[in-house]
């Protein structure tokens, strides 16, 4: 599926297609035969450089933004603002020594991070980067992407009982319940999108949200299903990446490290590699699905190439990961499991109705206002329900005084 | 018959051998997910994109660990002591071969009645969603209701003697 | 409740009073169902419940009398009724109404104004009782069954409401169902009182099937006006009688039952075993007063075919009325005869009421509906008066009913005496001042009067004499002499004796209606201006009367002081008239032997029938029944051979078959599911291959 | 046998009978419950093989008959596998055992 950009300026044009006219004139060297495999080996090594890279970024931003939050410097020794830290870490990862428990399971614990990194890495394959910027353009693509992400938990179960250990066990097992039952939830507010749409294919959910009214663009997040959706996705998402508030599978004060305590060196860096990866792959899918993708978010910002706008997006949902990780506490397992089962997926379903309802209204104000009446009720009605019961006492700050 | 059907055709059966086979049973767990896996290639091989995905997604990443989940749950995950075949693994076997020859010899004998049809189809998921709800809706709907059935079933069968002192 | 319906019969305008007629008896019913649902402690809510609504019974009942009286005083005729059809069947119907009548007027008063007073004393009496709630459900199912016997118009709703007043005098009369003698004693009364109602009912039965209707009164074709009164009593039904006769004698075979007449009257004094309140109520006041009732009620059935003078006075009798004269005489003296030697107090007042209502039983008889009817007013009164006094006394007495452990009792209950003295007084009829007096007197005057025969006067002017007597005798002993008891005696609360002075006032007053000079009573019941005259007293013969019987009364209570005045004799001693005439003192003791010849001959003979039937059962019927029995044994074993040898071989040998071959299949069910698997593995081959090799080419 | 190997399709479909037989070979053969799931669960995947295979070579892959098979087959599978695994965890808390010799009493 080849789109053209929305504007006619035949510079902002070539620096929008900038990488895909660098990939078709690198594969202009090969024999026809081998083109489409060349381009396949191109993408694919594109993808590897980039988003290491990026995680390499992250890191350093992770730690200084949580030094901020925290009210102290984070790290500042390796090069200017410490900002050669991730090249320092990466070193120290790759020389340490790779330790295995002696009554590890030697095979699959050396699969297990393996595995979480080449599927983690294979979802990234169906989704546009940019304009025309996918490696495969598949009919059902964002099933792909799912396929992909049910893999990781193997590896995560793989890696928690290949070890041989309490902490690690219990940690694969909290992960694996934990992305279990928050994958349902993933999938089916996604899946509100696809009503809309009509396709599976991630390239064609963004061209349908590249269009604009006026100067508003038609993302998905701004209809009530949508925002509705976008949310559920989002607390999904940060539930299936393990990240802080429910990082319960890695919560150090209880389990050490979770299911990647008996990892070191090259390993364990290969585990945080491939939960950074599926943390960009997830913000990237929700960043597709609900916020437009590549497209520019106002219509005369539509000069700006495609790509930036989508690592610009993705990068803000980071720092949205990032924000909600230093100001949120943890939670507990039962408070996680009731949230996924009896409040979240709850009002998922009720917003795949409610997006039925959309679909089959029409054009018109009429469907804003049932949509957006049905979801606010559905939103306090269970939120009364599921507070029902609950007490919480005067918040007590002892040792914090 | 390419070479790479060979391979995944190996790649499965060796997975599902190897989940027979093996003494530990998470790794039969492991080993059954290669076979899915190398199935859900197979599938990609036939152009069935959609059920190939389907595969993985539910095979891998529902089945498996379902499987994984019952294991820890019920200890599995030792070995028990008096060995992992049953005393009559050997008339096991013997039937089981038995089942594969008459399988293949009803394969071979048919070779020259089998439709033989190798354009590749050109299905969209679009087209499976419309067949979904549209002809196949009734088997869809009742399918819905057998997996709603299933899962409060499956709850239920679980946490039957959970009140029961242990 | 009642609609202008079609079911009701076309009425001329019955006054707005006599359609509210039903509430008289209904209110007082439910009354009762609200309080049968009161716990025990709602003894204040079930006593105001039942007197309330005997309050409002009264007050209605005022109301109809005054309206009665008002219509006689400007000289119209009032007997307005209601009646609503209750049942069709085929082309008869049965039809039931009320009647508002001066007879039912005067009734309805008395009933529950005497109930009223009874109910206020009830109130104090049954104060430490337990069941104080129960007591008042059934007093007021009692009353408005008592006023719904009143107003009936039809003899089947008169019957119903009969029936339900013996139910409730079987529930009073046993209310101690603790007591076996108590128990026995409702019993006695229920059993006793049925056989007179059997015969009531085949005379309703008879007179229905004769006449077609069982109203008394419908404007001319009712049972007991003048045109069904003239087919009556032309048929015959055998023995000299008319059927008129026959059916009032049936009828008042009923009222022998239930008013305690000479062959029936044997559960009346055995009914005192109820609280005293109940003796007053019902075995003094109303319910026995209920077969004299019923008897006035259909007095034109009695009188049916009388002849008359050329001016309408009677001028002969039926042989029903006859009965009726002779049946009451007889009583009123045999009881009478009884009472001498009793030592219970409520024992003697109650033979004096069954003497009494003979004497009511004979006015009727002799003189017509007025003279026996003003009798039982004033009787109503003054024995009501009686009883509660005795009731009083008992009350202070501690529960003593023997009149030889009391004596000295003026001293000590001085307003129960003074009241209990002019009980007893107007009871005797003392001259002049009493009630009894004059009523008992236009009873005799009446009888003297009587064309058939002189005996019955003779009775009655005995029975007045033994009357004073023991009344005389019964004060003496309780009120005289000195205290004789354990505990010292003590006067009743206010709430029991207000009602005795109430009754006493009445005692006395109730004559003024009834003196010869202006005979206010009669002239009302028979519908003739009421004039006063003291020519009155002027009538031959009347003075003569009225001395002599002055003199028997006198006579009487002179014996009595003469006997037992200011004697006080201790409780072991024998009785002075014991002592001076031995042989004369058995028999009244005894009670005349009554029970004990019923105990010889009715009962008796019922247990030799029973033996009789007995006999029969066991070896006749049981011979027969036993020889089938042994006839179908003996099948049954020939049976059981056969089919232990046959048919139970037979099947035992399948069983055991096919329990091995179950066996053999229950080894491959072996529980093992891989077995199962193993097996459906190589059924799946042996099919394939089966189905192979047949579809070779 | 190569040379009567000459379709794709009947590759697939020996595969699938293969692959059947080693499923059924360890539902029979083994002694753990689950594990005879697991064998279960692998014979249900060769039929989904076939029904894919006949679907992509058969006469009329456009009516999608033989796909639907398969995916609704999965969807079914997946139940199965959800209530027997249920079945065993049940088993074994009641039996302490997922050992199938030791598991043939009839009654609970």
């Amino acid at each position: 599926m080849i789109t053209t950009p929305g504007s006619a300026n035949p510079i902002f044009v070539n620096l929008d297609q900038i990488f895909v006219l660098l990939r078709n004139w690198l594969i202009g060297f090969l024999p026809v035969a081998l083109r489409p495999a060349g381009a396949a080996v191109l993408g694919v090594i594109a993808i590897v450089c980039v988003f290491p890279g990026l995680f390499a970024l992250t890191t350093i931003f992770e730690r200084k933004g949580l030094g901020r939050i925290q009210n102290r410097i984070g790290p500042n020794r390796v090069g200017p603002y410490g900002l050669f830290q991730p090249l320092a870490d990466g070193i120290k990862s790759l020389t340490k020594e790779d330790i295995v428990p002696l009554s590890a399971n030697a095979v699959v614990h050396f699969l297990a991070p393996l595995v979480l990194v080449v599927t983690v890495f294979m979802g990234f394959a169906v989704l546009p980067m940019g304009r025309n910027m996918v490696l495969v353009d598949m009919d059902s693509g964002l099933l792909f992407f799912f396929a992909m992400g049910a893999a990781t938990e193997l590896s995560v179960f793989m890696a928690g009982w290949s070890s041989r250990n309490k902490y690690s066990l219990l940690g694969a097992m909290r992960a694996v319940a934990q992305m279990i039952s928050y994958e349902v939830v993933l999938l089916l507010s996604s899946v509100a999108v696809v009503m809309i749409t009509g396709s599976l294919s991630l390239p064609k959910i963004v061209a349908a949200q590249d269009q604009y009214t006026g100067i508003f663009p038609h993302w998905y997040i701004f209809t009530p299903w949508g925002l509705a959706g976008f949310l559920m996705y989002a607390i999904a998402a940060t539930a299936e990446t393990n990240r802080s508030p429910f990082d319960l599978p890695e919560g150090e004060s209880e389990l050490v490290a979770g299911y990647h305590t008996e990892y070191s060196g090259f390993k364990f860096a290969l585990f945080f590699l491939g939960e950074y990866l599926a943390m960009f792959s997830i913000s990237g899918l929700g960043t597709t699905l609900f916020l437009g993708g590549w497209s520019a978010p106002l219509s005369f910002l539509q000069f700006i190439p495609s790509w930036f706008w989508f690592f610009g997006k993705v990068m803000m949902s980071i720092f949205v990961f990032i924000w909600m990780r230093g100001t949120l506490p943890r939670l507990r397992q039962d408070q996680l499991m009731n949230f996924a089962w009896k409040f979240v997926l709850p009002f998922t379903l009720l917003n795949l109705l409610v997006t039925a309802l959309w679909r089959f209204m029409g054009e018109g104000w009429q469907r804003w206002v049932v949509c957006t009446i049905i979801l606010a009720a559905a939103y306090v009605a269970m939120g009364r329900l599921g507070m029902r019961g609950q007490h919480f006492g005067r918040r007590s700050y002892r040792y914090a005084e | 018959m390419t070479p790479i059907f060979y391979l995944l055709a190996a790649l499965t059966l060796a997975g599902g051998l190897a989940s027979v086979l093996l003494k530990h049973l998470v790794h039969c767990a492991l080993a059954v997910t290669v076979a899915f896996a190398g199935l859900a290639l197979l599938f990609l091989q036939l152009d069935a994109q959609f059920a190939g995905f389907a595969q993985i997604l539910v095979y891998i990443g529902a089945v498996a660990i379902l499987i994984v989940f019952a294991i820890l749950l019920t200890r599995g995950s030792d070995l028990p002591k008096g060995g992992v075949f049953s005393k009559t693994w050997f008339l096991g076997l013997i039937i089981a071969a038995a089942v594969f020859a008459v399988m293949g010899w009803a394969v071979l004998a048919s070779v020259s009645a089998i439709p033989q049809q190798n354009t590749v189809p050109s299905v969209t998921v679009h087209d499976i969603g419309s067949a979904l709800v549209g002809r196949y809706v009734l088997p869809l709907e009742i399918l819905a209701l057998l997996l709603t059935a299933a899962t409060i079933g499956a709850v239920i069968v679980a946490m039957h003697e959970k009140a029961r002192p242990r | 409740m009642i609609q202008e319906s079609t079911s009701f019969v076309p009425q001329f305008a019955a006054s707005s009073i006599t359609r509210l007629l039903w509430l008289i008896p209904a209110v007082p019913i439910v009354a009762a169902g609200f309080i049968a649902l009161l716990k025990q402690p709602h003894r204040k809510l079930a006593s105001a419940l039942a007197t309330g609504s005997l309050g409002f019974s009264l007050f209605l009942s005022l109301v109809a009398f005054v309206h009665v009286v008002s219509g006689w005083a400007h000289g119209s005729v009032v007997r307005e009724t209601v009646s609503f059809t209750w049942l069709h069947f085929g082309a008869s119907r049965v039809d039931l109404g009320w009647v508002l009548d001066p007879l039912a007027a005067i009734m309805l008063v008395m009933v529950s104004f005497v109930g009223l007073l009874i109910f206020i004393y009830s109130v104090g009496y049954m104060a430490h009782d337990e069941n104080f709630t129960r007591f008042f459900c059934f007093l007021s199912l009692f009353a408005g069954a008592m006023l719904g016997v009143v107003i009936s118009n039809s003899l089947l709703l008169l019957f119903m409401c009969w029936e339900i007043v013996g139910l409730t005098s079987y529930l009073l009369i046993g209310f101690w169902y603790q007591k076996p003698s108590a128990a026995a004693a409702a019993k006695k009364a229920f059993v006793t009182t049925r056989v007179g109602d059997i015969f009531f009912f085949l005379g309703i039965v008879w007179l229905f099937s004769s006449t077609g209707t069982l109203l008394l009164y419908n404007h001319g074709v009712g049972s007991i006006e003048p045109l069904s009164l003239a087919i009556l009593s032309t048929q015959h039904a055998g023995l000299g009688l008319s059927a008129a006769g026959a059916i009032a004698l049936l009828i008042f075979a009923g009222a022998v039952g239930k008013s305690g007449q000479l062959p029936l009257h044997v559960w009346l004094p055995d009914a005192m075993e109820g609280p005293t309140p109940v003796s007053a109520l019902i075995h003094a006041a109303t319910m026995v007063a209920a077969g004299v009732y019923l008897v006035a009620r259909v007095y034109p059935l009695m009188s049916a075919g009388m002849p008359l003078t050329a001016s309408g006075d009677p001028a002969g009798t039926t042989v029903a009325l006859t009965v009726v004269t002779w049946v009451g005489a007889a009583t009123a003296v045999f009881a009478a005869l009884i009472a001498i030697a009793q030592n219970d107090i409520k024992r003697i007042l109650a033979y004096s009421t069954v003497s009494q209502l003979g004497y009511m039983m004979a006015g009727l008889g002799v003189g017509g509906v007025a003279v026996g009817m003003f009798h039982l007013i004033t009787h109503a009164f003054f024995k009501a008066l009686l009883f509660l006094g005795a009731g009083s006394v008992i009350h202070g007495c501690h529960e003593e009913q023997d009149i030889r452990r009391m004596g000295g009792l003026k001293v000590d209950m001085p307003l129960t005496f003074i009241t209990y003295t002019i009980g007893m007084l107007a009871l005797c009829g003392f001259p002049i001042f009493f009630s009894g007096f004059w009523s008992k007197d236009g009873i005799l005057e009446a009888a003297q009067h009587w064309s058939v025969a002189k005996g019955p006067f003779y009775l009655l002017v005995f029975g007045a004499l033994l009357t004073a007597f023991y009344m005389t005798r019964q004060v003496c002993y309780v009120f005289l002499g000195y205290w004789r008891g354990h505990q010292a005696a003590h006067e009743s609360p206010k709430i029991m004796t207000v009602p005795l002075a109430i009754l006493a006032f009445f005692a006395i007053a109730l004559g003024v209606i009834g003196t010869p000079a202006w005979p206010w009573f009669r002239s009302f019941l028979e519908n003739r201006a009421a004039t006063f005259s003291w020519h009155g007293f002027a009538e031959p013969g009347l003075g003569l009367l009225m001395l002599s019987s002055s003199l028997v009364v006198f006579l009487g209570l002179g014996l009595g002081w003469r006997f037992y005045g200011n004697k006080s004799p201790r409780p072991e001693e024998p009785d002075a008239l014991e002592k001076s005439v031995p042989w004369l003192w058995a028999p009244p003791r005894d009670r005349l032997y009554v029970d004990e010849f019923y105990g010889v001959t009715v009962i008796a003979f019922y247990k030799w029938w029973a033996s009789v039937a007995d006999w029969l059962d066991r070896r006749v019927w049981g011979g027969i029944v036993a020889l089938v029995a042994w006839v179908f044994a003996l099948w049954a074993q020939l049976n059981r051979l056969l089919d232990i040898n046959w048919v139970d071989g037979g099947f035992d040998k399948t069983c055991e078959e096919l329990s091995e071959g179950g066996g053999l299949l229950a080894s491959i069910e072996s529980g093992r599911v891989q077995n199962y698997l193993r097996i459906l593995a190589v059924a799946v081959v042996a099919l394939v291959v089966i189905l192979f090799w047949s579809s070779r080419p | 046998m190569t040379s009567m190997m000459t379709t794709p399709l009947a590759g697939y479909l020996l595969v699938a009978a293969l692959l059947f037989a080693i499923g059924l070979g360890g539902a029979l053969v083994r002694r753990n419950a689950i594990l005879v799931l697991i064998g279960i669960e692998l014979m249900l995947n060769a039929a989904n093989l076939n029904l894919i295979a006949f679907w992509r070579y058969g006469p009329h892959p456009e009516a999608l008959t033989g796909m639907m098979f398969a995916i609704f087959s999965i969807a079914v599978a997946a139940a199965e596998a959800a209530v027997g695994l249920g079945l065993v965890i049940a088993i074994y808390r009641h039996t302490n055992t997922t050992e199938l010799d030791k598991i043939d009493r009839m009654k609970g």
